[in-house]
């Protein structure tokens, strides 16, 4: 075991720089949160894929399919509700009927109405008012399986041409790709764990992986904080890189000073 | 639609569409087949098993184990190879095992495993509530686990049949350090938690995972906080190839490999098709200009 | 081989079957039942269990002296609020603290496995160790660092970082050709440990093989017979 | 006391109290505050596996609904809370043995199985399909996937051993790499939504509407 590079008295040994981490990472997001700059955030390639799909979809004649998870309200199913409201605006806009399966989980019961505001505000905002049918937001039950077949049966029913699958799927989101696969439509989905990601990956015509969910979510978003979010983010991860860019190197020269300093 | 159906399809085309039941008929007839006539093929073992092998030898007599069945049912049939051999390891070394449950499905596995290597615990002289305990679901969420890596007893007080646990071996059980391995067998429910609450703060962890999980798992076991990860039913049959002890996990080993070899096939057949087909299409759209 | 083992082995089959149905793509009532039945028998499962807990911890330790744990039990009863929605608001204290002590469980540790720990691992030296140990070591290490530069979305990806990027999504996609693989084999475990579970010991396959017939028949009967969707439970 | 309760200052205040509870004492060890967190965490445990008992509600409100429009296959639902009823009866008699016990092994345990080992049907079509090499993508992933789906077979190790060590050099590295990426990634993504959360910044987790929080 490597000896911290530092301690801090009445701080337990070893979760001093954890700490330090995790109050630094609050003030940051507070910071960019309330300084009210808007905060750049690149446009993910997958968001074209969006566009592009449900493009075919006016041409074609036929409804566009999105769903945003089964999960309650967390880091996933809140970028799957940015994207959603993007889809609803461009297919009041097109014109496109867009049909959004709910349910899946008992917890996810609290989101449904908040998905059906968003896709309402989205048709409001096109001036299609008259457009929106909140029988387009069918409840599937509360079980993820339930769920999954009624998904599927919708697929095979409505003939989508395109199926856009975000937010917080499971084990379930194979066999929804799969379906859609079948039927022709073009399937863009997103995956926040990584076994599913990768079968996605296979599965789908395009993928966005992992953190380009919320990402997409934030560059689509007004909302400040969640902009604040993922700059913060950012900063993080190019902490990790600097971490380990600067530990390999000196490690390779012999000093294992930056190991010491992450068990403080 | 109607025109395509009476042009002739190509061999290549019929390769790239075709009825998806018809790979599904084949999973079914090649993994049932093996299971009803059992023929033996060779394996070989992994390093991965190696270690977990190495930590469970290493056990000595009166080693506190806590073993941990966060599964659901289904869960179980896919690593109850691991769990079998792993438990009938400790069971040799007559370590003491403490049994706790994480997903409402698993209370009842801890019966079938004991039913089942009663001949080993009977001649190991295995007494209840002195060499093993069966505590029940004691894990339903993390904010239990966080309970019980801080002082065990304040959380659980009886064992799975509803009897106080006080004058059990877990008397000597107080917080996380008082283990000296915490065996997991996991489809990822409470998996987590118990990396947090127990394996940051240093109590030793295995871990048999199923197959959906070992590329998640693995961050753990390169950061040392797993001391070593069995992989799903196939780390199960090289385990019980290790012990000599043929169960279950080695049994199936042949409906493994014909699975595996079936989508490979599959594979191989849809490039040769996507390749064929695509040089078709674009021979024809050749002759048509 | 009593009836209590045979009915077990027989209805579990038959139910199995039931939900393996939905491979043949259409809904059909055969799979309805088989899922309700789990839908059914399954809530009843985690209320039985949970309540047991409650019982178990909650009242257990208030009777051991604990007698915190009351609020708990009061807590938790705050929480059915939710049940009338005219008064869910009630159900806000409750799961304020319950989601205040998740947060604090998980920001008080997650810091340290997925993050700290993470990089620790990463950081080893990169000219010392026999061949394959070192090309393992530059893999790892050139990886993660190219994947992570995917992941940047407040700075544009221009000149290295774009290079970088690219090479980080293509290491991405070897990756996932791996990690399919080994879900495969997971799914392909648990079907086999299913099927074992029909057909150890050889006096269970008759009932396995049984069900397999007579199910798939009557699908396949029915769906010919146009009655498939007639008999199954609107969504 | 309704206002108390419909105050979103309220809410935050004993969502931070509660979190600062938890979380503090974990870095800084006073005996008396890491009691207390332990005794939190254990009600906090109690609370949620009461919430459970809300699904329960919602199951069967969902399934009268269902059965008072006499939807079609009402019996379906009809039978599916008649079943939650009976596994609740059956657990008055024990649950080593009886009806629970039999319930357990008969219905519960081959459904659950099911429900994920289908899945397999699933993975193999999909594998089959996309496994074309199309684009670069795609062959990569055709590539790492068709080797280690080779070595993963058991029969292959024992004519083959040579695939071992490639097999085990995709996946002891790039997948491992991702595998690391990700967790670094997707955990400083749920810290900061946790902090989003306790700054009062998603008041729909607490079930404040958008007017309420505003």
């Amino acid at each position: 075991m490597v000896n911290p590079l530092f301690q801090v008295p009445g701080i337990v040994s070893g979760r001093a720089l954890g700490m330090i981490l995790v109050i630094v990472l609050a003030i940051l997001v507070y910071y960019y949160m309330s300084s009210g700059k808007k905060i750049y955030i690149r446009r993910v390639p997958g968001l074209d894929a969006i566009e592009e799909a449900i493009g075919r979809s006016a041409e074609m004649g036929k409804p566009v399919v999105c769903s945003f998870g089964i999960g309650d309200f967390n880091y996933w199913t809140m970028a799957g509700l940015a994207i959603l409201s993007h889809v609803a605006t461009l297919s009041a806009r097109a014109g496109t009927r867009l049909i959004v399966p709910t349910g899946g989980s008992d917890s996810s019961l609290i989101v449904r109405p908040v998905a059906e505001e968003i896709v309402r505000n989205a048709y409001l905002l096109e001036g299609k008012k008259e457009a929106f049918d909140s029988n387009d937001l069918p409840f599937l039950s509360g079980q993820q399986y339930a769920y999954t077949g009624g998904y599927i049966g919708i697929l095979q029913r409505t003939r989508p041409a395109s199926v856009i699958m975000t937010g917080d799927h499971y084990s379930e989101a194979m066999n929804i790709a799969e379906t859609s696969n079948a039927i022709g439509a073009i399937t863009i989905t997103s995956g926040g764990y990584i076994s599913n990601v990768a079968a996605l990956a296979c599965a789908s015509d395009y993928i966005l992986i992992g953190e380009e969910a919320p990402a997409a979510g934030a560059y689509l978003s007004k909302e400040p904080p969640l902009r604040a979010s993922i700059r913060a983010q950012d900063i993080y991860k190019a902490l990790a890189l600097i971490l380990i860019i600067g530990g390999l190197i000196l490690m390779t020269a012999g000093s294992d000073i930056v190991v010491q300093l992450l068990v403080s | 639609m109607t025109e395509q159906k009476t042009e002739k399809r190509s061999i290549y085309r019929m390769l790239v569409e075709y009825d998806r039941r018809i790979i599904y008929l084949f999973i079914f007839v090649l993994i049932l087949a093996p299971l009803m006539q059992p023929f033996s093929l060779p394996i070989q073992v992994s390093p991965g098993t190696m270690t977990y092998y190495n930590v469970l030898n290493g056990l000595k007599k009166d080693d506190v184990v806590l073993v941990v069945f966060d599964t659901e049912f289904s869960g179980y049939m896919e690593i109850q190879s691991g769990i079998l051999a792993s438990i009938k390891m400790m069971f040799e070394h007559e370590v003491k095992v403490a049994i706790a449950v994480a997903h409402p499905e698993a209370t009842g596995i801890p019966q079938l495993v004991f039913d089942q290597l009663k001949g080993v615990m009977d001649q190991h002289h295995y007494i209840y509530g002195q060499n093993y305990i069966n505590l029940g679901y004691i894990f339903p969420n993390s904010a239990s686990v966080a309970s019980t890596a801080q002082d065990f007893h304040s959380i659980v007080r009886q064992d799975a049949y509803g009897r106080s646990i006080e004058g059990t071996f877990l008397d000597n059980v107080n917080t996380w350090k008082d283990w000296t391995l915490i065996s997991v067998y996991t489809t990822g429910i409470q998996s987590g938690s118990i990396i947090n609450h127990y394996g940051l703060r240093g109590t030793p962890i295995i871990v048999n995972c199923i197959g959906v999980m070992i590329s998640t798992q693995q961050p753990y076991l390169s950061s040392g906080i797993y001391k070593a990860l069995l992989e799903s039913m196939r780390g199960g049959a090289e385990l019980e190839y290790l012990t000599s002890s043929p169960g279950p996990g080695l049994t199936a080993m042949n409906s493994f490999t014909l699975g595996h070899y079936m989508l490979i096939i599959a594979i191989i057949l849809g490039n040769i098709g996507y390749f064929g087909y695509r040089s078709e299409m674009s021979r024809k759209a050749k002759e048509e200009r | 081989m009593d009836i209590i083992e045979v009915s077990i082995v027989g209805v579990g089959a038959f139910l199995a079957i039931c939900m393996f149905t939905t491979l043949y793509g259409k809904s059909n009532p055969l799979y309805a039942l088989a899922e309700e039945s789990y839908i059914g028998f399954g809530t009843g499962l985690t209320i039985v269990i949970n309540l047991l807990f409650i019982y178990k911890t909650g009242i257990l330790g208030i009777q051991a002296g604990d007698w915190l744990l009351s609020f708990g039990i009061i807590l938790g009863i705050m929480v059915l609020a939710r049940i009338v929605p005219k008064y869910s608001y009630i159900a806000r204290v409750p799961i304020a603290i319950a989601i205040g002590a998740q947060f604090g469980l998980a920001l008080r540790t997650e810091i340290f496995t997925g993050f700290l720990d993470q990089i620790r691992s990463t950081i080893f030296p990169l000219l010392t160790g026999d061949a394959m140990t070192l090309l393992n070591r530059w893999t790892i290490a050139l990886s993660v660092i190219f994947m992570l530069s995917f992941f940047f979305y407040t700075t544009e990806l221009k000149g290295p970082l774009r290079w970088s990027a690219r090479i980080g999504e293509y290491a991405m996609y070897v990756a996932f050709g791996g990690i399919f693989a080994q879900t495969f084999m997971g799914r392909l475990s648990l079907f086999v440990g299913f099927m074992q579970n029909y057909t150890v010991p050889p006096w269970k396959i008759p009932y396995l093989l049984g069900s397999l017939i007579i199910v798939f028949a009557a699908v396949i009967i029915l769906d010919r017979a146009k009655l498939l969707e007639k008999l199954t439970p609107e969504e | 006391m309704s206002s108390f309760f419909k105050s979103k200052t309220v809410q935050l205040t004993i969502m931070i109290l509660s979190f600062l509870a938890v979380f503090v004492p974990y870095f800084i060890d006073v005996p008396a505050m890491t009691t207390f967190s332990t005794e939190l965490i254990t009600i906090a445990a109690i609370v949620s596996a009461f919430t459970l008992l809300l699904a329960l509600y919602s199951q069967f409100r969902r399934g009268y609904t269902f059965i008072q429009k006499r939807k079609r296959g009402w019996m379906f639902k009809a039978y599916m809370m008649i079943s939650i009823v009976l596994m609740l009866v059956f657990a008055l008699f024990g649950q080593e043995t009886g009806p629970y016990n039999w319930v357990m092994y008969a219905i519960i345990t081959p459904l659950s199985s099911v429900n994920y080992s289908i899945l397999v049907f699933y993975m193999a079509s999909t594998g089959a399909r996309a496994f074309r090499a199309r684009n670069t993508r795609a062959l990569l992933l055709l590539i790492t996937g068709f080797i280690v789906l080779f070595y993963q077979a058991p029969l292959t190790g024992a004519f083959f051993p040579q695939i071992t060590p490639v097999a085990l050099y995709f996946t002891g590295t790039f997948v491992a790499a991702v595998a690391k990426m990700f967790l670094i990634s997707v955990t400083v993504g749920a810290i900061v939504f946790g902090m989003r959360v306790l700054m009062g910044k998603e008041p729909t987790i607490l079930g404040f509407t958008k007017e309420e929080a505003s």
